[in-house]
């Protein structure tokens, strides 16, 4: 797919402008390349967003094709956590320890209306948290209740697109804004 | 003294306790469960729930009545249209609306449908908990055929959407009835491949027989429904017991198994499978002309009262019960979900098997966690 | 090919083994340890035998089948040790040696 | 010796059904026409999805940049989940009378729950689903979306 | 087999898939675990990996191409893999985890209780062969594979190797020790970045190195397949090199244990302890009398 | 300095650092794992003895084996967090003396003691050779210790079994030690 | 048996308890004391044999806190509501059925939960959805300004 | 001389594992998040020992494996005479097999072999 057919390219524009070294641009290439060819999912699903995770792992949509081939249920060995799903507040503090365990460099993909706003519970619910970026910082962000698995693999070609851009410094800049102190 | 502390400390007082959960792959969600081991052997299961408790019987508590078929779409999302069709069922009793013949047929073929799909993720994920990748490709594939025609003719794949109150939503797609009789030929050639997948394998055999017997008074007792129901003698069909929308003019058997153990449990959903793709042929040469929804008053209000509706999901008897002040919003919803009553009764029959037995009893439970939680 | 190395130097290496599985065997109060250290006894004294051998009478085997049946035989006594270790262990839920003396009415 | 003839047996038909479950996977394996895996990114020309399937909610505009709505509000009362907010304003038509009509319609995708409601319920037809689905964004804010596009009218005839 | 692709936009079909997997694993962070042994938690990898390592050295990958040809050549692989093990309980026991420990200690039964299948289903052949050195078992299957020549006893020999070395790889139906679906990943559930990669690679050095002594030992290694009297046929098969024949049986052999995995049901443990001492282990010692049988009648080919 | 030379104080060098920290580590688990490696260069040293027979055997039943037993037990009977308490320093001292003393004597000793290098040629040991003495039943045949190691493994089996089987700890043996 | 039958059996067992006719099942409303007692009685008459309880539900009446039971019989596929209620909003307190159903046990739980209803000789009455520290959502007056979010 | 050989590969595996370690080490990212370091429990702070309860089964099998590869080291040296040595060999392994199969039938008959 071409550059122009993808939505959102200027928030990308904006995190290439930022901290780009000539030196080590070729190391982070090569770096970024290991890394967005081989996203592996932490298994994670809450609600109706993990079924269409799992359909996206099957036969029809495989997943596996880009690299996505491993799911694995230790969050030390995976790399991106796909928010499928409802998270309440019962669930948060879970969440976000499911997501410090995880080992650097880790990626999160807000997958479905309940994980970007509360989807279907934001009005009138009490116990539903209003966007799991309120737990732990997103980066990519799939709309839809449930998105289709195609949508789901366009959210991840997006995240691989993100992944091209960082650099070894901009990443040691996210992190320590989002770790506890 | 010494002696003391040490016979405090034996073994035999210490609780080996093993957290599954919430976020583990056999769990199906976020349920989680505290599982005290001696040994591999379970002593006891502790489910914690409310990990995904959105609160939903009281959100229903301040919307309309069209407006809740959106959250019960989300509720058992496997069998979004069955819970819909409870709730309608439900506001179309007490508003003694007269349903036509098309509504109440279409909608027990996508119930069916409905009911063939959740079997059919079951049958992956149950192979999966077991270990036999192959399972999970060969069911979602079959599934995914299930779902294209809910999406040519609801716009969803899973969350349908599809009933409203009075009726419909859209009518069915053209395509709709010969896309469904070539799943319906297609499916007939699959599923005995699933049996030698899976159902007659030695392995499968000895992994499911025995394993977590359930006993029919048990089983009434903690009010165990649906295939899991059956499965241990309770006879607990809603579709046969109290007949809703077209259920009563087709003919198909209940399933009846006596064994309550996994492998009756896994037996009793492949059944079940057979005799929903029969309900479908039936009816689905015979859907009626007419409209696809009857015309209701822009904002509904049900009469003061109380209305219980129970409809047979693909887990087990789902029950509505509606407390109405007469006001548009209801002033009490209470959903009697399935599963909520089918996890109870893990702690019962998982006791003293294994903890690999476990996952397969909870496989065979076919638990949906946020219809618990709601 | 064994140029160059006394027969000393083997010697010498299994007496620094032998003495340190007597440490062990006496400073130790845990069970397995113990059985470690008997270990280690056994061993240096297998590696005496077959030094003997290739050194002193290459063209015999008698070391080497001492060595083999000794092997065994350790084989079959952890195997009996460690039953009865267990044993004791689900007992008194502890193998010290102390421990397991004191309960010993 | 009965029990050594079971165990022989058990044996036998045991790696017979074993072997019939191969049979099944093997057969898969050297049939690659079985293969159903969609290529999305590449066959992303060629992939249409059903006329039905609900993509986002938009609102058409005719080539004269106007749409149908008419800033009722029924769609915003009738959305379970505050999705949708019209902002709308006080215009003078052309006979002179003063008219509500709208000036933004405020869509929130990132909440969107697909369930039709407003769509069914609008009275003049001003909204519509259509079947893209790429939607993944860096930015939550981009998300929200106002459908109606920028010095739209309202179109002729709709009332 | 599973109607579906599989990973294909790395590189062309996907091939570089693996490298792309290595390059991330190898930036990837390195987690201490608190309460941890260290000292033990990070020796694990390298047994694990040295384990392999030495075995591979055995192996005869083509005529004259092997490290170390000794004359006890199979007992030396069966040994050296053996020290595995160690690595993995060591991991399961440091790690501070209980899923850890749970599934070290499920692998460390499983895979010793399965050693014995390998080493007496091997026996079976030496039996034949009359030698443990890997060069000389592959020179004696010149005028036939072993599976051939051993009559069913050598075709039974086969199908336990195959199941026990399965099992000992930690592959297929018997992956108990990182059950996903009861310990999330077993024994190295803790374990982050390249250190995980390590028991991935060994698990996959692992299983190359039974599929190529099930190659050597049962389907004559480096050996081209030649029928009989079949002149013609037999330059044919001498044509492809020797290194080819060996490496297709090798796949051969690991292409069957994919197809267990993908298409069985994993075991219980007990029922996997049952299988083995109840089934394996005593078919195996009657099938070694059988065929010691037959070489004293001088039955075999 | 041959290769066989470095290889023999690698050897040396690894089974003596060890074996005493073997017995000195304060970790249950670590004391196992120097074992193990004390083992592994025992069979390392084997083989460098052209005992490779020997050697296979000692990783297969030494190191493969007997420390996997123990690994096990280690496992089933101890924590992570256990150490061990140190037995009393006079203790420590005095079996370190009596250790340090044996060896030294032991090692004058063997040092003083001139051997007398044969001068036979070494024979070559193969697996043959081995396999027709073990079953032989001539004067330097072995056939009867190999029976015997049977009936060994049998009796060692059967006495695992017996003790392994007897059972969980009695519930009512505890109250009594109560009432003493 | 049909409503009027078990509405005389109800009245038999539990004299004081009101009957109503509802649009699907007949439901009795009693005290809370004399529930346990009826509930147990129904379960156990041989003409009764209500053995399956397949909704239980808290309700909050504005005033009263109440507890609906739905039974039904597998045998003769009768079914009956009953119907307690407390006007102590403080501590409420019923007693338990769960050892004449067991599924009670989960939807007393779940009715602690929501409502704060305590019951008398429950098993292990905890919070079943929520931690200890929220209120009682379904309660009318509970109220939650951070987290909810109203039109 | 092959047993170098042998050192080498040992090297060569360990210096393989040791050089990536310190590679990775050094350029992988890391973090200073105590949280991470915590023992991982389905996103659960553990409760109690991370300990395994004692389980019979476990040792009972090690004890059984250790004996039976006694037996099976001992055999191959048999297996590869048995060619030359004929019928005496046959009948010593018979003697051997039978003492060890009247062991693995105890153990059987014992309920040995069942895990608990």
């Amino acid at each position: 797919m071409k550059r122009e057919e993808f939505e959102d390219n200027e928030s990308l524009d904006l995190l290439n402008a930022s901290g780009t070294n000539i030196l080590l641009t070729t190391i982070d290439d090569v770096i970024n390349w290991g890394r967005k060819n081989s996203l592996w999912p932490l298994t994670f699903a809450t609600r109706c967003c993990g079924i269409e995770m799992m359909a996206a792992g099957a036969a029809r949509h495989d997943f596996a094709r880009f690299g996505m081939e491993v799911y694995r249920a230790s969050p030390r060995q995976a790399d991106v956590i796909v928010v499928a799903g409802t998270i309440v507040h019962k669930m948060a503090p879970v969440l976000k320890r499911l997501y410090d365990e995880m080992s650097e460099p880790k990626y999160v993909v807000a997958m479905g209306a309940c994980a970007i706003s509360g989807g279907p519970f934001f009005l009138n619910s009490y116990s539903v948290v209003k966007g799991v970026e309120h737990v732990i910082p997103v980066d990519v962000y799939v709309p839809g209740c449930p998105p289709r698995p195609e949508a789901l693999l366009y959210g991840m070609l997006q995240l691989q697109r993100l992944i091209e851009t960082q650099t070894i410094k901009s990443r040691k800049a996210r992190n320590e804004s989002h770790d506890y102190k | 003294m010494q002696e003391k502390e040490i016979i405090t400390s034996t073994d035999e007082q210490q609780e080996y306790v093993i957290n599954m959960g919430p976020q583990h792959p056999s769990t199906h969600g976020v349920l989680r469960l505290l599982v005290s081991l001696k040994g591999e052997k379970v002593k006891s299961v502790q489910p914690h729930i409310g990990y995904i408790h959105s609160g939903i019987e009281k959100m229903c508590e301040s919307i309309t009545y069209p407006q809740i078929i959106h959250l019960t779409d989300r509720m058992d999302y496997i069998s979004a249209h069955i819970n819909n069709e409870a709730v309608c069922l439900n506001v179309e009793k007490a508003l003694e609306v007269d349903i036509p013949d098309r509504i109440k047929v279409i909608r027990t073929i996508m119930s069916e449908l409905t009911r063939l799909q959740s079997h059919q993720l079951w049958w992956a994920c149950f192979g999966m908990d077991l270990g036999g990748l192959t399972c999970f490709f060969y069911g979602l594939r079959d599934r995914e055929k299930i779902l294209d025609i809910f999406e040519e003719t609801c716009g969803g794949r899973m969350i349908l959407s599809y009933n409203c109150p009075g009726g419909l939503m859209y009518d069915i797609h053209p395509n709709f009835q010969k896309r469904v009789k070539e799943f319906i030929k297609y499916f007939r050639k699959i599923l005995p491949e699933y049996d030698q997948l899976l159902t007659g394998n030695v392995i499968f055999h000895e992994r499911s027989k025995g394993i977590g017997k359930l006993t029919k008074e048990d089983a009434i007792s903690f009010g165990v429904t649906g295939p899991t129901g059956r499965a241990s003698g309770f006879s607990c069909d809603v579709r046969k017991h109290e007949p809703y929308s077209a259920y009563d003019r087709v003919q198909f058997k209940e399933i009846l198994h006596t064994e309550g153990d996994t492998f009756a449990r896994y037996v009793a959903r492949i059944d079940e499978m057979w005799e929903s793709m029969n309900i479908i042929e039936q009816l689905i040469d015979n859907i009626p002309e007419g409209p696809f929804a009857v015309k209701m008053k822009p904002i509904i209000k049900l009469p003061e009262g109380e209305y219980y509706q129970r409809v047979e999901t693909a887990r087990g008897e789902l029950g509505v019960y509606i407390i109405s002040d007469g006001n548009k919003n209801p002033y009490r919803v209470k959903f009697r979900s399935p599963n909520f009553s089918n996890l109870s009764v893990l702690n019962h029959i998982a006791s003293g098997f294994k903890i690999a037995d476990l996952v397969a009893i909870g496989g065979s439970l076919d638990l949906i966690i946020p219809d618990i939680d709601r | 090919m064994n140029s160059g190395i006394p027969l000393q130097y083997f010697l010498v290496l299994a007496s620094i083994m032998f003495f340190a599985g007597v440490y062990g065997f006496l400073t130790r109060r845990n069970l397995i340890t113990i059985l470690m250290s008997v270990e280690l006894i056994l061993n240096s004294v297998n590696i005496n035998f077959l030094a003997f051998n290739r050194y002193l009478y290459p063209h015999k085997l008698e070391g080497m089948f001492f060595s083999i049946f000794i092997i065994a035989v350790a084989a079959s006594e952890a195997a009996v040790a460690i039953a009865i270790i267990i044993n004791i262990y689900r007992r008194f839920t502890t193998i010290n040696v102390e421990d397991v003396n004191e309960m010993k009415y | 010796m009965r029990s050594i003839i079971n165990y022989l047996k058990e044996i036998i038909f045991g790696v017979w059904s074993l072997l019939k479950g191969m049979k099944v996977t093997g057969s898969y394996f050297f049939r690659p026409g079985t293969i159903i895996t969609q290529k999305y990114p590449s066959n992303r020309k060629d992939l249409v999805m059903f006329e039905r399937f609900k993509g986002e909610v938009v609102m058409p505009h005719n080539e004269k940049n106007e749409h149908k709505c008419t800033g009722c509000g029924i769609c915003e009362l009738n959305c379970p989940n505050g999705t949708i907010e019209i902002i709308s304003k006080t215009i003078v038509t052309e006979d002179g009378k003063k008219k509500r009509a709208i000036d933004k319609h405020i869509y929130r995708l990132s909440m969107c729950t697909f369930c039709a409601l407003c769509v069914k319920t609008c009275p003049s037809n001003a909204l519509a689903f259509s079947q893209k689905f790429e939607h993944a964004v860096f930015n939550r804010a981009l998300l929200i979306k106002q459908l109606n596009k920028p010095g739209s009218q309202l179109m002729k005839g709709v009332e | 087999m599973q109607n579906r692709l599989g990973p294909n936009r790395v590189g062309p079909f996907g091939i570089f898939q693996t490298i792309a997997d290595l390059f991330k694993l190898l930036f990837k962070e390195l987690i201490p675990i608190k309460d941890a042994d260290s000292f033990l938690f990070n020796l694990a990898p390298f047994i694990v990996i040295i384990a392999s390592f030495m075995a591979i050295a055995a192996i005869p990958f083509a005529k004259g191409l092997h490290a170390i040809d000794l004359n006890i050549g199979v007992l030396y692989v069966i040994a050296v893999s053996a020290m595995g093990v160690i690595g993995v309980l060591l991991a399961g026991w440091s790690s501070n985890n209980k899923y850890s420990l749970i599934g070290a200690m499920r692998s460390g039964a499983q895979i010793v209780s399965y050693e014995l299948s390998v080493g007496l289903a091997l026996i079976t052949i030496v039996i034949m062969a009359g030698s443990m050195q890997l060069s000389v078992i592959v020179e004696a299957q010149r005028d036939g594979w072993f599976i051939f020549k051993g009559h069913i006893p050598a075709f039974i020999a086969f199908v336990i190797f195959l199941i026990s070395s399965t099992a000992e790889t930690n592959r297929g139906p018997f992956d108990l020790a990182e059950a996903e679906s009861e310990l999330t990943a077993g024994y190295h559930t803790e374990y982050s970045g390249i250190k995980f990669a390590f028991f991935f690679l060994a698990e996959y050095i692992n299983m190359f190195i039974v599929a190529s002594i099930a190659a050597t030992v049962f389907l004559g290694g480096w050996m081209p397949f030649h029928v009989g009297h079949w002149g013609g046929f037999n330059q044919v098969m001498d044509f492809i090199p020797p290194f080819i024949w060996y490496i297709g049986k090798t796949f051969f052999v690991i292409f069957l244990m994919m197809w267990f995995k993908w298409t069985f049901p994993r075991l219980r443990i007990d029922q996997l302890l049952t299988l083995e001492w109840k089934y394996l282990l005593p078919i195996n010692l009657v099938n070694v009398l059988i065929m010691a049988f037959i070489v004293l009648m001088g039955w075999h080919f | 300095m041959a290769s066989n030379q470095i290889m023999f104080i690698l050897f040396a060098a690894m089974i003596v650092v060890f074996s005493i920290l073997t017995v000195t580590t304060r970790k249950i688990l670590r004391a196992a794992t120097y074992l193990l490696f004390v083992l592994v260069s025992t069979s390392g040293l084997y083989f460098m003895l052209n005992y490779q027979f020997l050697a296979a055997v000692q990783l297969t039943l030494y190191a493969g084996g007997i420390v996997v037993l123990i690994i096990f037990s280690i496992l089933l009977t101890s924590h992570i967090s256990q150490n061990f308490e140190s037995s009393g320093w006079k203790k420590n001292i005095f079996s370190a003396l009596a250790a340090i003393i044996g060896a030294i004597l032991s090692i004058v000793t063997i040092l003083d003691y001139s051997f007398s290098a044969t001068t036979q040629a070494a024979q070559e040991v193969d697996m043959r050779l081995i396999g027709k003495s073990l079953l032989s039943v001539e004067y330097d045949g072995y056939v009867l210790p190999f029976e015997v190691i049977s009936v060994l493994l049998l009796a060692a089996m059967v006495a695992a079994i017996v003790i392994a089987k007897k059972g969980a700890p009695k519930k009512t043996v505890l109250p009594n030690l109560n009432q003493e | 048996m049909d409503k009027i039958q078990l509405g005389e059996l109800i009245k038999s067992i539990a004299p004081e308890a009101e009957l109503k006719e509802g649009n699907q099942f007949l439901e009795a409303t009693v005290p809370p004391s004399s529930l346990y007692q009826l509930a147990k009685q129904l379960r156990e008459k041989e003409e009764a044999q209500f053995d399956f309880l397949f909704c239980l539900s808290g309700v909050d009446y504005g005033s009263d806190l109440g507890v609906v039971y739905h039974l039904r019989s597998t045998l003769f596929d009768h079914a009956v509501v009953l119907k307690t209620r407390t006007s102590d909003r403080e501590h409420p307190q019923l007693d338990s059925v769960t050892d004449i159903w067991q599924t009670a046990e989960f939807h007393e739980r779940e009715v602690f939960d929501l409502l704060g209803i305590k019951f008398k000789n429950h098993p292990d009455l905890r919070r079943l959805f929520l931690d200890n520290s929220w209120g009682f959502p379904l309660r009318k007056d509970y109220v939650d300004d951070i987290n909810i979010v109203t039109k | 001389m092959n047993n170098e050989w042998l050192i080498l590969f040992f090297l060569v595996g360990a210096s393989f594992v040791g050089l990536v370690l310190i590679f990775s080490g050094i350029v992988a990212p890391k973090s200073t998040n105590p949280q991470k370091f915590e023992p991982y429990e389905c996103g659960i702070p553990t409760e109690g020992v991370t300990w395994l309860q004692f389980n019979v089964g476990y040792y009972l099998f090690a004890i059984l494996f250790l004996v039976f590869d006694v037996e099976t080291v001992l055999v191959f040296p048999w297996a590869v005479v048995m060619k030359e040595t004929g019928l005496a060999a046959f009948i010593e392994i018979l003697i051997f097999f039978f003492i060890l199969g009247l062991g693995l039938i105890y153990a059987w008959k014992k309920h040995a072999l069942i895990w608990e």
